[in-house]
């Protein structure tokens, strides 16, 4: 039997038969039934998405998708259930895959009571994840986007930390509902238009202009499409949400709270349906990217609550994804979603850390701390390859991503690019003072009122099970990006090099004078493998049938 | 059997069932216990059920079949509602059985007001003649009036079935004007008469008159705003399995009535009432989650919802007029599901004599009912329109169709509003799952769900998750139901854009 | 003699209404409630409606009045108390009665060309006698509603029994 | 030769990070000195291998090994390429030969140190990255080298983290760093997207083959220039280097003295081609080098402790390479960089060494007539003075007698002046370091009057304003009997050895430059001809050669000037400094302060920033405008909602009232119809 | 020869006094009367269209509504004799438990 044409449905599967099967299950005090059923599905999972990267054909066509699975569902309006991953969805899946066991892991001791409700919404969350990865068609997209949001409010409602969770719950899930209610009325507008929500149809009429020849609606409902994903991201000034929530939610929840959804929908969605309007709009995400870097890493710097840190070092990190796929270009884009994984892997570690201090210690006052490293020095190394993969230490995995999107950022044509990048980049200094700093004040000095009094204990085995993966991950992807990159790199050029006939609004040539002396040396440029004795002259061979470096992509807008 | 019987199949079971009722009840020694008049009542409610399916049978054969001179006309709109509101009696009395067990009972009388409630607001959905409509309206309001009234002992309960009662006269006599005018405009009471002299008429603002009282009629009937008013004060007087029927059944049946009086009698005028039926629409939504928003009582609460919802429903109205039959059709169905599901497991949960009636009252209650309380949530989401639920299609059905025929406006207003409306089912649901701030909140012992109401919440939840991920059968028969309702009588081109659905086997 | 018969009784209902509303003994509204509804009869019978003329005096002023008067004796009702539990009353809700009001008759009254005039007995120019043909379409066209009806006063039945029974 | 070989060499003090990283804490002090040597001196040995092969076989002139691709998307790729010239080679001699002196020399001071361990394997982390930063073949993987460093200089600064001024002084190094890999990132990106590439081979064939002067290459360069400053320690971005020295002596020697500090000047001379298209950039270079120079000298006049004079001479020798760098004399500037890393090496193992002897002391005040007691420090360290205080034969001489010659002749309109303060710092280095010298080794023994006790705090009485111990107890348990040796002893072999290899170096290390003016080949820049072909030296500046025989003269004497003001204030009349210090005051004090440059910025740039941060964005931003507009919504939403409720008064007559109003509502809107062209 | 829109415009009126009744009284049973009275005023429009179309079918439904009334009737009195012995008042501005 071949896998392939069926493995998507069994990833969705797994974890909804295993709710299910969770839920039956009786709950008795203070036993680990619910945790081991929940580890093993996640695990299975996980195998079962592992399938994907295994089977992929990295060689197809960009923008195909592969693993396809498309069957009528409701006849009338026309929705299907249409699954496919490509590119850019594939390490998604397994990244929401592998986070799952980890999850579970990080519960493991944190969640005792009601372990029933919290498994089962767990795995339902992760359906809900791997669902928006997977479906390609909207409606069914639209059910697991909104699907994603029950559990999780569900989660920060019941097992919030304070007493503020019912607020943090509601507040989650109003931000993330009502734009998506207008993202609603934005697909049955493009329904009406099109009479069909299957996305690669999709986006086949956005590139012949077929949608709608209606330019404000089309507008509306690009923004529409943007507004909905931009908060669930976050994007800077719709962050509202964040902070609360993350500091209520419980660990597992936390991990995929923030980021990866929203980030990939924009992808997928907005830059596949509407290409143009995303282009125009381009430079203002690029400008609100930019200033959500600096703003969340000078946030972080003044934060004494842990998790509000956190928050505010995850609005970081989610921005300057924004502004590497904003830049549309190839680097920018594949730095972009390889960033996604990065942050999604370095956010995990970083809350398992902190909820492994709570348990601990009881406290996320980062003024309760201190001197801890001499009492955990397991934790305070894996706290320190977290923290160095998260301000992008080169060999691990935040610089290839972050390197990869302020470069796509300097590379782009929009106007004010460069201000915008120098911004962007000034997050490299804040990011490494608010991370280090956090260190020292948690670890480093005397020891601190809470840890001198709570006798804590360091890393046990479970704790280092579901560390370890992580720490390794980051180096190996701070080391092979190929192996992630060559799949990405096939949604990412495909989308960067979408030819768009857009007016030189704001999107002026490379000529345009407030940087007239810089561009022009890449003016009559060659590409640029002279093979000299730096070079492979096999990858100098492979250069020479590349297409033309980023330099000259720019100058066809 | 002639086919006029035929035609009323559904109506005279029920009927018969309601005077069997009565009659066996004075048979049974008072404090007896009053079951088997319930579990008869069961009984027919099925069989009405059954001979509504019969006819869709006959229907699928044959066509729509009129009978008793052209009063009557069974078709698969009136089929579908008959279905609907068979159903929603069904699970309504199945829940209710152990509710009204006491010493000082009147259970008989219930279930047989409950059955003769039915019969009128299933004469309500299959008559095209408006004095049939009058008058099953009148049966099932008269029912429900004292219904309403049912919790004995409770100083609100005599309240509520008053407000009901004056207001709903006062709401009749506008529809009755309604119908007086349209006599005056046309000489007749015939839906088809109606429409087919509605547009020669002579005197079209008698027309337009006529439109706009039938419209505050049912518009109190179905409690869209700004009729309105009587809503959250008559939900929470009235027993909780009872409020579950009431806000569905008999508003089923006056949209019902609005829709074939709207599209099958007065196309002509659709220009003018459909900006009527925008600004209820809108009203409705807004006033309902508005009122929601802040409020602590659960009961009222979902009266207010109910009322959004009725504004929801008004929008599916301004689709084009196949789309907006179907679309309001599936609303109804689902609605309905989702509606009496909670109301039913709220009746569980608060107990039969309503000791938690506020949202705080129902802290932590999944600690002690996770059953109950996820099948509240669950039933929670779908009112909010979370995708997977029946909620959710219906909206998205209604929605779709109304930004079809150019109203994205409205669907905004609407989407917004669901937007609005999250926060406070939030607040419940949220209520449900955190743990309790005092631990006295609860005190309630949880009382051991009876069986037959086990079976009607859980074929709700059927139902509402039915609606949501399989909702091919249901949408077959309204879209369908559509084009038997409106003979001939069309302004704007009655060409859907929407595919037909194939058929399945449960339509051919 | 139409036009006289509209004009003293249409003013005597008119009159009669607003006794209803202006009297604050319950007592006395349902006698002016009486009035109005005799007079209707009379113009019922000028429009040529001789059985709902009688109708009319038979059951509502006869059978339906009874029972309102009945109920004001049982529950010994006095005069009604002037409390003021609504502002709504006065500021919506009499302001919307006087708009239906004048809406109703500004398009009875431009719509008068096309209503016509009555003729007194103009209606009964066929032979059959007002009450056959009544009786002949109650119990062909509109059996169905005929019969029906007794459903709704068995509710009705039922319904008061349940209410007005003792333990509620 | 396998060019495969190149591997080798980051790769294998990696593996000792590795094995002593995981299981050193398992493994018995021997066995972790073991890995962590051995996995140093092979990478020397294969360098040795290297530069025989490339040095005296027939070898090319440059050496390449590519991997496979580390960073690969369409249009862009960047290798695992290492690519060896002879600058590369020069660098990679230093590092290992220099780095495994440490490597020895650690083995002894850190002996009795909690975290042994962890001490190599930062050590043997420390050398992987800067091998990989020399090794590089392109910009990116330079950063790694040049990021990993700074890592390695944060973990080891803050060595001793439980002391709070180790762990900010770390934080403190990394964060400044990082605001040069601002301006170093910001350049690569400049770089990519206009040249499409970060290969240096790449980059630089187009640079030189553009007819373009200034612009942009300008700006690349001068944000390279601020990465430079970062990692070099110059103005404005020098603060870490001083308090760099919280970390334990061998990582002040080798990383902040002899190998990681001076990337910056590796990397401009690396990109030397740049540079040269650019006089703006290069004018920058030479003003930032000379007024670091000139301006750490004089700080260091005031320094008691031992390694913070010895951080601030760093401080300002690096900064005669940036001079070197900005008149374009790069060979020069390497081969200061070399002889610094000889003689700054040997001077702060041997600080280090007397630190040992007397058991944590770092204060000059408590020391003085050592030289008795520890004779092998004292002479080893003798040399050292001698060779950075620029007396001929020594070491130092060369290089900076090049550097002042090339100043001179440069074509840099401020040639003459950059000279002069160069002169200057010649003879304000002399001044501290005889200072220095005098003050430890010379003098009455002040060191047991203080009584030096365990604790080290109260020891430290209120009249001595002296930094804190470095060499703090981290076990509770008692240490072994020589923390406790009340008397001063010469340390052990493992110590001593390097510091005599090093002591020769920095004697003999010069002699591979002595220039024809004094009758010697510059052999030094003729090895690097091939890396620097393009640069500055031109046969015209040889005709000027006259002069250097002058300016060597002069800049001895002001040499011997500096030695002889130290010998009468520190040695004949030490009362003299106290009383010139009593009389300028102000100047003195500002000297003391650092010229308040940390207050500076704390007050111009942190506490404004940490203000704006918590006042303007988080309270007026976050809570007032993002949290704000969802609350005034809210807000607007519930007094509505308190409207409709309003409406609900539980009257019948109002709900009359209501009915009576829609009704009449309704009839209107349909009667004098609301037409649909309202949409 | 009186116009029909004259016998409308009386029941109009009767219609708005209902209303108007209903908004004004206090006591429940005359309220309840003034609904009787707009059910007479529709009643008078039912046979005043009647006669202008010469169709039987409009008295017919005054019969009904007659009838419907009396139905009404008995309950509405049920249900005030029920709310009175509750609560031991007809004044409908007591009738207001329920709020909000």
């Amino acid at each position: 039997m071949n896998l392939d044409h069926s493995i998507l449905t069994l990833i969705l599967l797994a974890p909804l038969v295993g709710a299910g099967v969770l839920a039956l299950i009786p709950e008795r005090a203070g036993n680990k039934i619910h945790a081991i059923g929940a580890l093993i599905v996640t695990l299975v999972t996980l195998g079962l998405t592992l399938h994907l990267p295994w089977h992929f054909n990295y060689a197809a066509a960009r923008g195909s998708f592969q693993f396809d699975q498309n069957c009528p569902w409701i006849a009338s309006p026309a929705i299907r259930y249409h699954l496919g991953v490509d590119g850019l969805s594939m390490w998604l899946v397994v990244l929401a895959g592998f986070l799952a066991p980890i999850g579970v892991l990080a519960s493991w001791n944190a969640v005792k009571e009601r372990t029933k409700l919290f498994y089962t919404l767990f795995l339902l969350q992760q359906v809900a994840m791997l669902g928006i990865f997977l479906a390609l068609d909207l409606f069914l997209y639209y059910g697991f986007w909104e699907l994603s949001l029950v559990p999780m409010t569900l989660l920060i409602a019941t097992f919030g930390r304070t007493e503020n969770r019912r607020k943090a719950a509601i507040k989650f899930f109003l931000y993330a509902f009502i734009p998506s209610a207008i993202l609603l009325v934005a697909m049955l507008w493009l329904y009406a238009r099109t009479g069909t929500f299957d996305l690669p149809t999709l986006q086949a009429l956005a590139a012949q202009h077929a949608i709608s020849t209606n330019h404000t609606a089309l507008w509306l409902c690009s923004l529409a499409f943007l507004a909905a994903f931009a908060v669930k991201v976050p994007i800077f000034p719709l962050h509202g949400w964040l902070s609360d929530a993350v500091q209520e939610a419980p660990t597992a929840a936390v991990m995929v709270l923030a980021g990866k959804l929203g980030l990939y929908s924009i992808l997928r969605f907005s830059f596949g349906i509407f290409p143009e309007q995303s282009r125009h709009i381009a430079p203002w995400l690029i400008a609100l990217g930019a200033i959500g870097i600096a703003y969340g890493a000078l946030l972080a710097l003044i934060q004494t609550d842990l998790k509000k840190l956190a928050a505010f070092s995850t609005l970081s990190h989610v921005s300057f994804i924004v502004l590497g796929i904003f830049t549309f270009t190839t680097m920018g884009i594949d730095g972009g979603v390889y960033q996604i994984l990065n942050e999604s892997l370095v956010g995990a570690a970083l809350f398992v850390l902190l909820g492994l201090l709570y348990e601990r210690y009881g406290t996320y006052d980062i003024r309760d701390y201190g001197g801890l490293a001499t009492k955990h020095p397991w934790m305070v190394t894996m706290f320190v390859i977290t923290t160095l993969a998260a301000v992008g230490l080169p060999m691990l995995n935040g610089f290839v991503g972050e390197f990869l999107i302020l470069s796509g950022a300097m590379q782009s044509v929009f106007s004010y690019h460069i201000f915008w990048t120098v911004v962007g980049t000034t997050g490299v200094i804040f990011g490494a003072a608010y991370m280090l700093w956090m260190i020292q004040r948690i670890f480093y000095g005397k020891l601190g009122l809470r840890s001198e009094e709570v006798k804590g204990w360091d890393l046990c085995a479970r704790e280092h099970v579901e560390l370890w993966p992580l720490a390794i991950l980051f180096l190996v992807m701070g080391l092979a990006s190929p192996v992630w990159m060559q799949a990405i790199d096939s949604y990412g050029a495909a989308a960067a090099n979408r030819p768009v006939a857009v007016e030189a609004v704001n999107i002026e040539p490379a000529s345009s004078e407030p940087h007239n002396n810089l561009t022009l040396p890449c003016a009559q440029k060659t590409p640029c493998n002279q093979a000299g004795a730096f070079v492979d002259p096999s990858l100098a061979a492979a250069a020479v049938n590349k297409p033309a470096p980023p330099v000259n992509k720019g100058a066809q807008y | 059997m002639p086919t006029n019987l035929l035609t009323l199949l559904p109506e005279i079971i029920l009927t018969v069932t309601g005077v069997l009722v009565m009659l066996a009840e004075p048979m049974i020694a008072p404090g007896k216990s009053r079951k088997p008049l319930g579990w008869l009542a069961i009984l027919g409610t099925l069989a009405s059920g059954l001979a509504a399916f019969y006819q869709l049978q006959l229907v699928n054969a044959s066509g729509p079949i009129s009978g008793f001179y052209a009063t009557i006309q069974v078709d698969a709109f009136s089929v579908f509602f008959h279905l609907l509101i068979s159903s929603i009696v069904l699970v309504t009395l199945l829940a209710s059985l152990d509710y009204f067990e006491g010493p000082v009972s009147h259970a008989g009388e219930y279930f047989a007001l409950a059955c003769f409630g039915a019969t009128g607001m299933m004469f309500m959905t299959c008559s095209v003649e408006l004095l049939m409509v009058f008058i099953g309206l009148e049966i099932s309001s008269i029912s429900t009036y004292i219904l309403a009234g049912f919790r004995k002992g409770q100083a609100t309960a005599s309240e509520s079935s008053l407000k009901y009662f004056l207001l709903g006269s006062f709401a009749t006599a506008f529809f009755l004007y309604g119908i007086a005018l349209c006599f005056g405009a046309t000489g007749s009471t015939s839906i088809g008469a109606i429409a087919a002299s509605l547009g020669t008429t002579a005197t079209p603002a008698l027309a337009l008159l006529a439109i706009a009282m039938v419209v505050i009629g049912l518009g109190f009937k179905v409690s869209a705003a700004p009729f309105h008013v009587w809503t959250p004060d008559v939900y929470q007087g009235a027993p909780a399995p009872v409020v579950g029927m009431m806000s569905t059944a008999p508003k089923a049946a006056a949209f019902a009535v609005l829709l074939r009086f709207l599209f099958n009698a007065a196309p002509m005028y659709r220009n003018h009432w459909i900006v009527l039926i925008e600004i209820l629409a809108v009203l409705s939504m807004t006033i309902g989650n508005l009122g929601a928003l802040m409020q602590r009582d659960v009961k009222r609460l979902l009266a207010y919802s109910s009322i959004a919802h009725a504004g929801y429903l008004l929008v599916a109205f301004t689709s084009i007029q196949q789309d907006a039959v179907a679309a309001a059709c599936f609303y109804t169905a689902a609605y309905a599901a989702m509606n009496v599901g909670a109301f039913l497991v709220i009746t569980q949960l608060s107990g039969y004599d309503e000791q938690a009636r506020t949202i705080d009252d129902f802290t932590g209650m999944a600690l002690k009912r996770p059953g109950l309380s996820a099948l509240l949530g669950f039933f929670l989401l779908s009112l909010i329109g979370i995708p997977f639920t029946g909620g959710f299609f219906g909206k998205f059905y209604a929605f779709s169709g109304a930004i079809h025929n150019g109203h994205v406006v409205l669907a905004i207003i609407g989407l917004a509003n669901s937007g609005v409306a999250c926060f406070y089912y939030l607040r419940l649901l949220a209520a449900l799952y955190a743990r309790p701030v005092r631990e006295d909140a609860t005190l309630l012992s949880p009382r051991k769900l009876a069986i037959p109401a086990g079976i009607a919440i859980a074929a709700s939840a059927v139902a509402t998750l039915a609606l949501g991920i399989m909702p091919n059968h249901v949408l077959n028969l309204v879209q369908r139901a559509t084009p038997e309702t409106l003979p001939a009588f069309s302004v704007a081109p009655a060409v859907s854009t929407l595919p037909p659905a194939a058929p399945t086997e449960m339509t051919r | 003699m139409q036009t006289a018969l509209f004009i003293i009784f249409g003013l005597l209902a008119v009159l009669g209404a607003l006794n209803l509303l202006f009297q604050r003994h319950p007592i006395n509204s349902a006698l002016s409630l009486i009035v109005v509804m005799m007079s209707l009869a009379v113009l019922y019978w000028s429009l040529g409606a001789e059985f709902l003329a009688a109708a009319q005096v038979i059951v509502y002023s006869g059978a339906i009045m009874v029972l309102f008067v009945f109920v004001i004796m049982l529950l010994n009702a006095g005069e009604e108390e002037r409390t003021h539990g609504s502002q709504i009353a006065y500021i919506a809700g009499i302001p919307g009665a006087a708009a239906i009001f004048c809406l109703l008759t500004f398009v009875f009254l431009s719509e008068k060309k096309q209503l016509g005039t009555t003729q007194l007995g103009g209606y009964l120019t066929s032979a059959v006698s007002n009450i056959t043909e009544i009786s002949h379409t109650l119990f062909t066209s509109l059996l169905l509603p005929f019969e029906v009806t007794s459903i709704l006063i068995l509710v009705a039945i039922l319904g008061a029994v349940v209410l007005a029974r003792k333990e509620l | 030769m396998n060019p495969q070989l190149l591997w080798l060499i980051p790769i294998l003090p990696f593996a000792g990070f590795l094995i002593n990283g995981t299981v050193g804490r398992k493994l018995p002090r021997a066995a972790v000195s073991a890995i962590a040597l051995l996995f140093t001196a092979a990478p020397a040995v294969i360098v040795a291998m290297l530069w025989n092969y490339m040095k005296f076989g027939n070898g090319p002139l440059t050496f390449s090994a590519v991997s496979r691709p580390w960073i690969a998307v369409s249009g862009f790729q960047v290798n695992f390429a290492f690519t060896v010239d002879h600058l590369t080679l020069i660098m990679l001699a230093v590092i290992t030969g220099v780095g495994f002196l440490i490597h020895l020399y650690s083995v002894g001071y850190m002996a009795h140190e909690d975290g042994f361990w962890r001490f190599f394997a930062y050590l043997n982390l420390f050398m992987f990255f800067m091998l990989v930063l020399v090794l590089s073949s392109s910009f990116l993987l330079l950063f790694v080298g040049w990021e990993g460093v700074g890592l390695a200089s944060y973990l080891l600064i803050g060595f001793y983290f439980t002391k709070d001024s180790a762990a900010n002084a770390g934080k403190k190094a990394f964060v400044v760093n990082r605001i040069g890999d601002f301006g170093f990132l910001l350049a690569m990106f400049l770089l990519l997207a206009h040249f499409g590439s970060l290969d240096f081979n790449s980059v630089f064939t187009q640079i030189s083959a553009t007819p373009l002067t200034g612009g942009f290459l300008t700006a690349i360069a001068l944000l390279l220039v601020v990465g430079a400053t970062g990692k070099s320690a110059q103005i404005p971005l020098y603060i870490w280097l001083p308090d760099a020295m919280e970390g334990p002596t061998p990582v002040s020697a080798l990383i902040h003295a002899a190998t990681m500090v001076t990337a910056g000047i590796y990397m401009v001379a690396r990109c030397h081609v740049l540079f040269d298209k650019s006089p703006t950039a290069l004018m920058v270079v030479a003003v930032i080098g000379a007024a670091t120079a000139l301006m750490a000298a004089t700080i260091g006049m005031v320094q008691h402790d031992i390694k913070r004079v010895l951080a601030y001479s760093t401080v300002s020798q690096l900064g005669y390479m940036f001079l070197a760098c900005g008149v374009g004399a790069y060979s020069a500037a390497i081969f200061h960089l070399m002889t610094h890393a000889f003689f700054k090496a040997l001077l702060f193992l041997a600080a280090g060494s007397v630190i040992h002897a007397l058991s944590g002391e770092q204060d000059m005040r408590v020391m003085g007539g050592l030289w008795r007691k520890i004779p092998v420090t004292f002479g080893t360290m003798t040399m050292g003075v001698l060779a950075i205080a620029g007396i001929p034969i020594w070491a130092g001489f060369f290089s900076k007698d090049e550097i002042l010659y090339q100043a001179f002749i440069s074509d840099n309109p401020l040639a003459k002046l950059l000279w002069l303060v160069g002169l200057i710092t010649a003879g304000l280095t002399s001044f501290y370091m005889f200072r220095l010298w005098f003050k430890t080794f010379f003098g009455a023994p002040r060191f047991e009057e203080h009584g030096h006790s365990h604790d080290l705090h109260a020891a430290h009485g209120a009249a001595i304003h002296a930094r804190h111990d470095t060499k703090l107890v981290l076990e509770a348990e008692p240490e072994p009997a020589h923390g406790h040796a009340h008397g001063v002893h010469e340390s052990p072999w493992i110590m001593t050895l390097p510091l005599i290899i090093l002591a020769i170096l920095a004697t003999v290390g010069g002699w591979v430059g002595v220039p024809l003016a004094f009758g010697g080949h510059n052999e030094f820049e003729h090895f690097l001809e091939p890396v620097f072909s393009s640069a500055a030296v031109t046969p015209e500046h040889v005709s000027f050669r006259g002069a250097e025989p002058i300016l060597a003269v002069v800049s001895i004497a002001v040499a011997v000037l500096g030695f002889l003001i130290a010998y009468f204030c520190y040695y004949r009349k030490p009362g003299t400094a106290g009383a010139f210090a009593q009389k300028f005051k102000p100047l003195y004090s500002l000297l003391d302060h650092k010229y308040w440059v940390d207050e500076i910025y704390g007050t111009v740039i942190v506490t404004p920033l940490l203000a704006f941060s918590r006042f303007f964005l988080g309270y007026f931003v976050d809570t007032g405008l993002v949290q704000g507009t969802g609350g005034s919504l809210t807000a607007g939403t519930r007094s509505f909602a308190w409207l409709v409720r309003r409406v609900q008064s539980g009257n019948i007559r109002s709900y009359a009232g209501w009915l009576a109003l829609g009704a009449a509502a309704v009839i209107a809107v349909v009667v004098f119809g609301l037409h649909p062209h309202l949409r | 020869m009186v116009p029909i829109a004259y016998y409308l415009v009386l029941a109009a009126i009767l219609f708005s006094i209902g209303v108007g009744a209903f908004l004004i009284k206090r006591n429940i049973i005359t309220i309840f009367m003034s609904i009787e009275l707009m059910l007479n005023a529709v009643n008078l429009t039912f046979v005043a269209f009647a006669h202008m179309w010469h169709q039987i079918s409009g008295q017919i439904f005054v019969f009904f509504v007659m009838v419907v009334a009396a139905a009404e009737a008995a309950v509405g009195l049920a249900i005030i004799i029920a709310l009175f012995r509750a609560r031991q008042t007809l004044n409908v501005d007591q009738v207001n438990l329920m709020k909000n």
